[in-house]
């Protein structure tokens, strides 16, 4: 079947408008529309990837125009494990959220859903298509939903939002502006074709301000310190069903995007040959990786705590594409990927224990291991992975990352990335000895003591456990994942 | 030497792990120890059906997915992991039942927690038994970091709050910053992981590089407690006595030994280890750390923190023997793994013991005590004696083959720091046995008659204490299968 | 660094700047055989760049439900007990009549109209004016759906001008009217139909064989030539899309003017 | 001399984007007025959109709407003679989108003045620090 990349992307188009309709008709059609609409995308891009093992790269030419004349989604081995990400991700989040919207946001539950869909198209999208400005559009579609999303939250999230959404804009308007530099220079706005036209332009100025453009616009977007200033309040005040989809994909999505922009817009050759940012961009993700780690230390919140370690993570895989080795490069993939499943966890996790409590403030957490074990649990492996202990999977992507800073010579990275893995420790220890400790005086509710278990909604802990899962999936196969899909990705 | 590829490894591995759900979900304690004991039985099982075929050369390998391209999760299970493992597996038994009673006794809190952990730290001592390559070490030596914390902080008040602090620092942090670099540099040195032999590095590194990959590798193992790196073990004795027995015994203590005897028979090579003098290097840091250890340990009266000083110095035995890159030294060193295993094991659950019966813990409070706990205190002087090295304790087998070794290297100086040492163990724990039995005791406790601990307790302590000296009398199979490791790392 | 670049650049209305040469000639040369569709513009952006406009359907849709999440009010009670007064007309008089008490309950009369607190004093010009013109205006925005293949429109355009006119109505007269004539339901749907008729028609093509958005494969069922098939494809697109910036124009409106209340405003 | 007034002349279109994108970016950053920021945003995008319009103006060529009679609807057409319309046609997207972007952001800019009594930043900052 050759249309599953139209699939993956329409079907939760579809399913976002008829969910607006059916708000009107019937509310308790909602859910299920949505769950259908996430899951014909998800099974479409196991779909897609499994075409990409046997036939490597390939392009849905829309409407039946050959680019770039139309617009095509063009799949490829770098992709495949994103979309297969975004939106196995985004399923998850929806199912496990769903308690939390249906109570938060009452009779707008459906809006929500809506909002929610059409993110996950945006992005989708985003990582799927070969056309520049298609990719702009895209962009749009998941801010505009993303900034109502995140509006939705305790008292500040309107004002953390429309922070967002000022530096948002910003950056989408870089975005834009670059690509408008880039059609000027040569008349095309697909990505491929872009890549043949632009060597013969390497010396000239108005492209390297468009490479800059667009390099500003997408780290705006992905929260690259210190372009970061939008993203603790967003993630922080914002409802944990939003935070749950919006932080494990946004930055990634972006990530992809900007990986995208470096390999096949502009080439490796012209991004480290012709022009010489990497040493700054490098010494930037160092900085962004020790500055997140130490604004998480300062947190005495788990969930702003999470969100400074999305800004650490952002630096891990800025840096991992700088280095400019096919390790390094190894690790950033292999990292995006494996980021969308730890935060997917950690803020699934959030939620789950900020649904029994008041704030997640750290004092809160007294005893929580004896009352919510299997939240914890999946918290814990979700630590794993991000501290980087084998078999989760974070330790793979970190393996590569150190090797690939190893192989560039540049120390400084490798000190910032050991760093940070010790600050995660700290971190995350810190937040296990609160839980860990009851509360109580010494000797807790002891061996005969009755400990009430008292977790959250089945469907929220089955979904975390299944990001928990996996996480260590993930980590027994990143062998195959690097070999199968990343090596050819990079060829 | 063949390769037999069986799952066994695999299943003795995972054999503690697998009953952890039921541990969690046993309604009475009874069904709950009942579980632990058969996964300990079943395990031990596994790992002696293996023992005759490793005793007769052969490797028994298994391979899970591969996890970095070209490196796979396996496992591989050679002499020297079979001692380890055999060791290990064997007293957790006896320690599970030792657990019962003190954790009874002491109506301990959380105990369903304890005991989940406990299986879990034993799943990854022996996954670090049969780990094939670094990265399948580097994986159990942290999952095992990650289980005992809970068991180490078990008390959960601001003293286990600080000394899992400490624990996780030095464990943790070494592994992760000095451990992880040093495989990354051995991975793109060599292109393997994988143990060999004769070890993998030959070759690829100068000294320079070599000499700071085992200065990263041995400090990073900073479970083999490697001064400085040893400030963890005394701060972890706020734990539970049967977790400091098992901890500071057999899994945490021995896997850190274990992992860099591993790494520089496996990774460098005896030869290369030999031809860039990093032996005697390494022998003059293990050197350090067992006269300052005993110097150290006899200055202290709390018994748990006399015996971790101890634990630190017996440790940098086994990194000794091991490091003097002799057959008779590597034999020793391996053997002292599983001797001084049975020993200080002994001396673990007196101490436990000690304290459940009489809620003693300092030494200069157990003046007569042997009237009244003789059962306890006879162990505790037979655990002291293999300690030392003195027969008929276990452990005079490994220093006579450690005191071998330094001959056979022709180094006398450590010689000496081997004789020096033991009559330092000496020092301080024969006046412990003395004063318990010749002592008199305080004036009120004269004449409170025979208070033992309950039987859960004395009987494992018992056991081991003989089997300490049975082991003196006949060493079989550790000592066969530390030979043969020996034998096969210096490609003798 | 901008200004810099900017000697990179050519100059202004150079025939022979790439931007020109690339692929826009192709598609001036092409369009009309391909698509039947005179107007490029319209043709580019309706069929070669369709996938484009179907998402930027979705965001004008992604938009106006971003407004209506933000800040529709849905509890009726505590919208109630905010107002303090409320002022009716009485019709036949013209009288204006305030109450002050805000439990007293006011009978759904036909000849009482109520009127929002920061009402002015209406102007029978004004009104008169927007009520001749309005149906006029919607006749035009028809209009421009319609011919966006052969004059400068389409979707986008004749959807605003729909809207407008009726966002005129709500201006001239009150929220509370425009709000009778278009209501909230009506437009709640509305706005995901004109996606739906987007996404529906390129998912029919799909259902024909053909790729997602290839109106060409519409042919068969409608039983004309492919490029006729073309053009009819953008007009049905191009109706959905004017369906949708309609509706959705109406709901910023009304969400935005009156805080979500739908109660009061201009 | 000539050639910098040539210069500036000639490209007299990008320096009057560039000088607005600056306008805008200034307000975005320096004004404490959300309103005046939203504001900002707008004359941003505006700059953009007026960039992209101008890449796409060409001498002497008109509104790329084919010239066609009925009966002969295949004649040659020559680009020349039509304006690029695709950048037309992206800007109609990106006018979209801003109007799209512009009203969430008031939407927003409401739902903070009905909480804070107040547009300016630095008293809302102040409001949040009083009660956290």
């Amino acid at each position: 079947m050759n249309q599953y990349p139209a699939f993956l992307i329409i079907a939760p188009l579809l399913a976002a408008c008829l969910i607006a309709s059916a708000a009107w008709l019937r509310r308790s059609l909602c859910f299920p529309i949505a769950v259908l609409g996430l899951g014909t995308s998800f099974l479409s891009s196991l779909g897609v990837a499994a075409r990409v093992l046997t036939d490597g790269h390939f392009q849905y030419r829309m409407g039946g125009w050959a680019p770039p004349l139309g617009i095509a989604l063009e799949v490829d081995y770098l992709n495949a494990p994103v979309l297969v990400a975004v939106s196995g991700a985004a399923l998850v989040s929806l199912i496990a959220t769903r308690q939390i919207i249906e109570r938060e946001q009452g009779p707008k539950a459906p809006v929500f859903y809506t909002l929610m869909l059409l993110a996950v198209t945006g992005m989708l999208g985003m990582t799927a298509t070969g056309d520049a400005f298609n990719l702009y559009v895209l962009l749009e579609i998941s801010s505009i939903t993303g900034y109502a999303l995140t509006a939705s939250g305790d008292r500040l999230a309107p004002l953390a939002s429309l922070r967002y959404l000022l530096l948002g804009t910003i950056g989408a308007s870089f975005y834009l502006l670059g690509v408008g530099l880039l059609y000027m220079m040569t008349g095309t706005l697909n990505m491929a074709d872009l890549s043949h036209l632009l060597p013969a332009l390497y010396g000239s100025d108005a492209i390297f301000a468009a490479f800059l453009l667009i390099l500003c616009g997408i780290w705006l977007k992905a929260a690259l310190f210190p372009l970061h200033a939008w993203l603790p309040g967003a993630y922080s005040h914002a409802s944990h069903a939003s935070a749950c989809l919006l932080a494990p994909l946004m930055t990634k999505v972006m990530i992809y995007v900007m990986l995208r922009v470096m390999f096949t817009v502009f080439t490796p050759a012209y991004v480290f040959e012709q022009i010489s940012l990497e040493g700054f961009v490098v010494t930037l993700a160092s900085v962004a990786v020790v500055a997140g780690s130490l604004m998480a230390l300062a947190q005495r919140n788990l969930r702003r705590m999470a969100v400074y370690i999305v800004v650490a993570e952002v630096g891990y895989m800025v840096g991992g594409a700088w280095l400019g080795n096919q390790t390094a490069w190894t690790g950033a993939i292999l990292h995006l990927l494996n980021d969308v499943l730890m935060t997917l966890c950690l803020f699934l996790a959030i939620a789950a224990l900020a649904g029994r409590m008041e704030t997640t403030d750290f004092k809160n957490l007294k005893g929580l291991f004896s009352t919510m074990p299997f939240s914890m649990g999946a918290l814990v492996l979700g630590a794993m992975s991000i501290i980087g202990v084998p078999p989760a999977c974070g330790f793979f992507s970190k393996w590569f990352l150190l090797k690939g800073a190893i192989e560039a010579g540049r120390f400084d990275f490798l000190a910032a990335l050991l760093f940070s893995s010790l600050i995660n420790v700290v971190l995350f220890f810190r937040l296990f000895e609160c839980a860990l400790y009851s509360g109580d005086d010494h000797h807790g509710p002891g061996e005969h003591g009755h400990i009430e278990i008292h977790e959250a909604p089945l469907s929220l802990v089955a979904s975390l456990w299944a990001a928990a899962a996996g996480i260590l999936a993930v980590g027994f196969y990143s062998g195959s994942i690097v070999n199968n899909f990343i090596k050819p990705a990079l060829m | 030497m063949h390769e037999i590829v069986s799952i066994r490894p695999l299943l003795a591995v995972i054999a503690s792990l697998a009953v952890t759900p039921i541990l969690l979900s046993a309604r009475s304690p009874n069904v709950r120890e009942g579980w632990t004991f058969a996964a300990g039985a079943v395990k031990l099982g596994i790992v002696l059906s293996m023992l005759p075929a490793v005793l007769g050369g052969n490797v028994f390998c298994f391979a899970l997915t591969e996890v970095i391209p070209g490196i796979r999760l396996a496992f591989r299970v050679d002499a020297m992991g079979m001692l380890f493992a055999l060791v290990a597996s064997t007293l957790w038994i006896v320690t599970s039942a030792y657990s019962i009673g003190y954790m009874r006794g002491l109506d301990e809190h959380s105990q369903t927690r304890y005991f989940c952990f406990f299986a879990i730290a034993l799943s990854a001592t022996i996954g670090a038994a049969f780990a094939a390559n670094l990265v399948t070490l580097y994986m159990f030596y942290e999952i095992l970091s990650f289980a005992t914390y809970p068991l180490v902080t078990h008390h959960q008040d601001e003293e286990a709050k600080i000394s899992g602090r400490k624990y996780l620092f030095f464990i943790v942090g070494g592994s992760v910053v000095l451990v992880l670099p040093a495989m990354i540099i051995c991975h793109m040195k060599a292109g393997t992981l994988d143990f060999a032999p004769q070890g993998f590095l030959a070759g690829h590194v100068t000294q320079g590089l070599a000499t700071a990959l085992l200065l990263l590798f041995v400090f990073g193992l900073a479970k083999a407690a490697l001064m400085p790196m040893h400030s963890w073990l005394p701060a972890a004795m706020v734990a539970p006595t049967p977790v400091s027995a098992l901890l500071h015994a057999v899994a945490v203590v021995k896997v850190g030994a274990f992992s860099v005897a591993r790494v520089l028979t496996g990774v460098f090579g005896v030869d290369l280890l030999a031809q860039y003098g990093l032996g005697t290097l390494l022998a003059v840091l293990a050197s350090i750390t067992i006269l300052v250890a005993s110097f150290i340990a006899l200055s202290q009266d709390g018994l748990k923190r006399r015996l971790a000083f101890s634990t630190i110095g017996q440790l940098s035995y086994i990194l000794l023997g091991v490091a003097l890159l002799t057959p008779k030294g590597i034999t020793g060193g391996l053997v002292h793994i599983a001797m001084h295993a049975f020993g200080k094991i002994t001396l673990f659950f007196c101490a436990g013991a000690i304290f459940v019966a009489a809620g003693i813990k300092n030494i200069s409070e157990m003046k007569g005590l042997g009237r009244r706990m003789p059962i306890t205190m006879g162990a505790f002087f037979i655990g002291s004696l293999s300690v030392i090295g003195l027969p008929p304790g276990g452990g005079f087998i490994s220093k006579w083959f450690l005191a071998l070794g330094a001959l056979e290297s022709h180094e006398l100086a450590f010689l000496c720091v081997l004789l020096f040492s033991s009559f330092l163990n000496a020092a301080y724990f024969l006046p412990i046995a003395y004063n318990a039995f010749f002592a008199n005791p305080p004036d009120d406790a004269k004449d409170a008659g025979i208070q033992e601990a309950p039987p859960w307790c004395v009987a494992p302590l018992a056991f081991t204490a003989m089997a300490s000296v049975w082991l003196f009398f006949n060493p079989w199979p550790f000592l066969d299968l530390a030979r043969l490791a020996a034998a096969q790392v210096t490609g003798g | 660094m901008l200004v810099h670049a900017t000697l990179d650049f050519p100059g202004w209305g150079d025939p022979n700047a790439p931007a020109h040469l690339h692929v826009a000639p192709e598609y001036l040369e092409q369009a009309y055989e391909k698509t039947a569709t005179p107007n490029v513009v319209t043709a580019v952006l309706a069929d070669y760049r369709s996938y484009d406009t179907m998402f930027e359907t979705a965001v004008v849709f992604s938009a106006g439900l971003a407004c209506f999440f933000l800040l529709r009010v849905q509890s009726r009670k505590k919208e109630e007990e905010e107002e303090e007064d409320r002022y009716f007309r009485h019709l036949a008089t013209d009288m204006v009549i305030r109450i002050r008490t805000p439990s007293m309950h006011v009978p759904d009369s036909p000849y009482l109209q109520q009127l929002d607190p920061y009402w002015t004093p209406r102007s029978l010009i004004v009104r008169a004016a927007c009520r001749v013109l309005t149906p006029f205006i919607q006749l035009f925005a028809l209009y421009v759906v319609a011919h966006g293949h052969h004059s400068p429109g389409g979707g986008f355009q004749g959807g605003v001008i729909l809207g407008a006119s009726l966002i005129l109505v709500a201006l001239s007269h009150d929220l509370r009217t425009s709000m009778k004539m278009t209501p909230e339901k009506l437009m709640g749907v509305l706005s995901p139909a004109g996606v739906l008729i987007y996404a529906g028609v390129g998912a029919l093509c799909v259902a024909a064989g053909h790729n997602f958005l290839d109106y060409g494969a519409l042919a068969e069922w409608l039983g004309t030539a492919p490029e006729a098939a073309r053009s009819l494809g953008i007009l049905f697109v191009e109706v959905g899309v004017a369906v949708c910036v309609m509706a959705t124009m109406i709901i910023i409106y009304a969400n935005l003017s009156s805080a979500g209340g739908h109660k009061q405003g201009l | 001399m000539e050639s910098i007034t040539g210069l500036i002349l000639a490209k007299y279109n990008y320096w009057m984007y560039i000088s607005l994108m600056m306008v805008g970016l200034y307000a975005m950053i320096a004004k404490n007025n959300l309103v005046k920021k939203i504001i900002g945003m707008n004359i941003l995008q505006t700059a953009i959109i007026l960039f992209y319009i101008s890449i796409g103006a060409k001498k002497g060529a008109t509104i790329p709407i084919i010239m066609h009679s009925e009966g002969h609807g295949h004649e040659a057409v020559h680009a020349v003679q039509y304006i690029n319309p695709l950048p037309h046609v992206l800007m109609l997207t990106a006018i979209v989108v801003s109007v799209a972007t512009l009203g969430v952001a008031l939407a927003l800019a409401i739902r903070l003045y009905a909480r804070f009594g107040t547009l300016e930043e630095d008293e809302i900052n102040d409001q949040v620090r009083e009660a956290p």
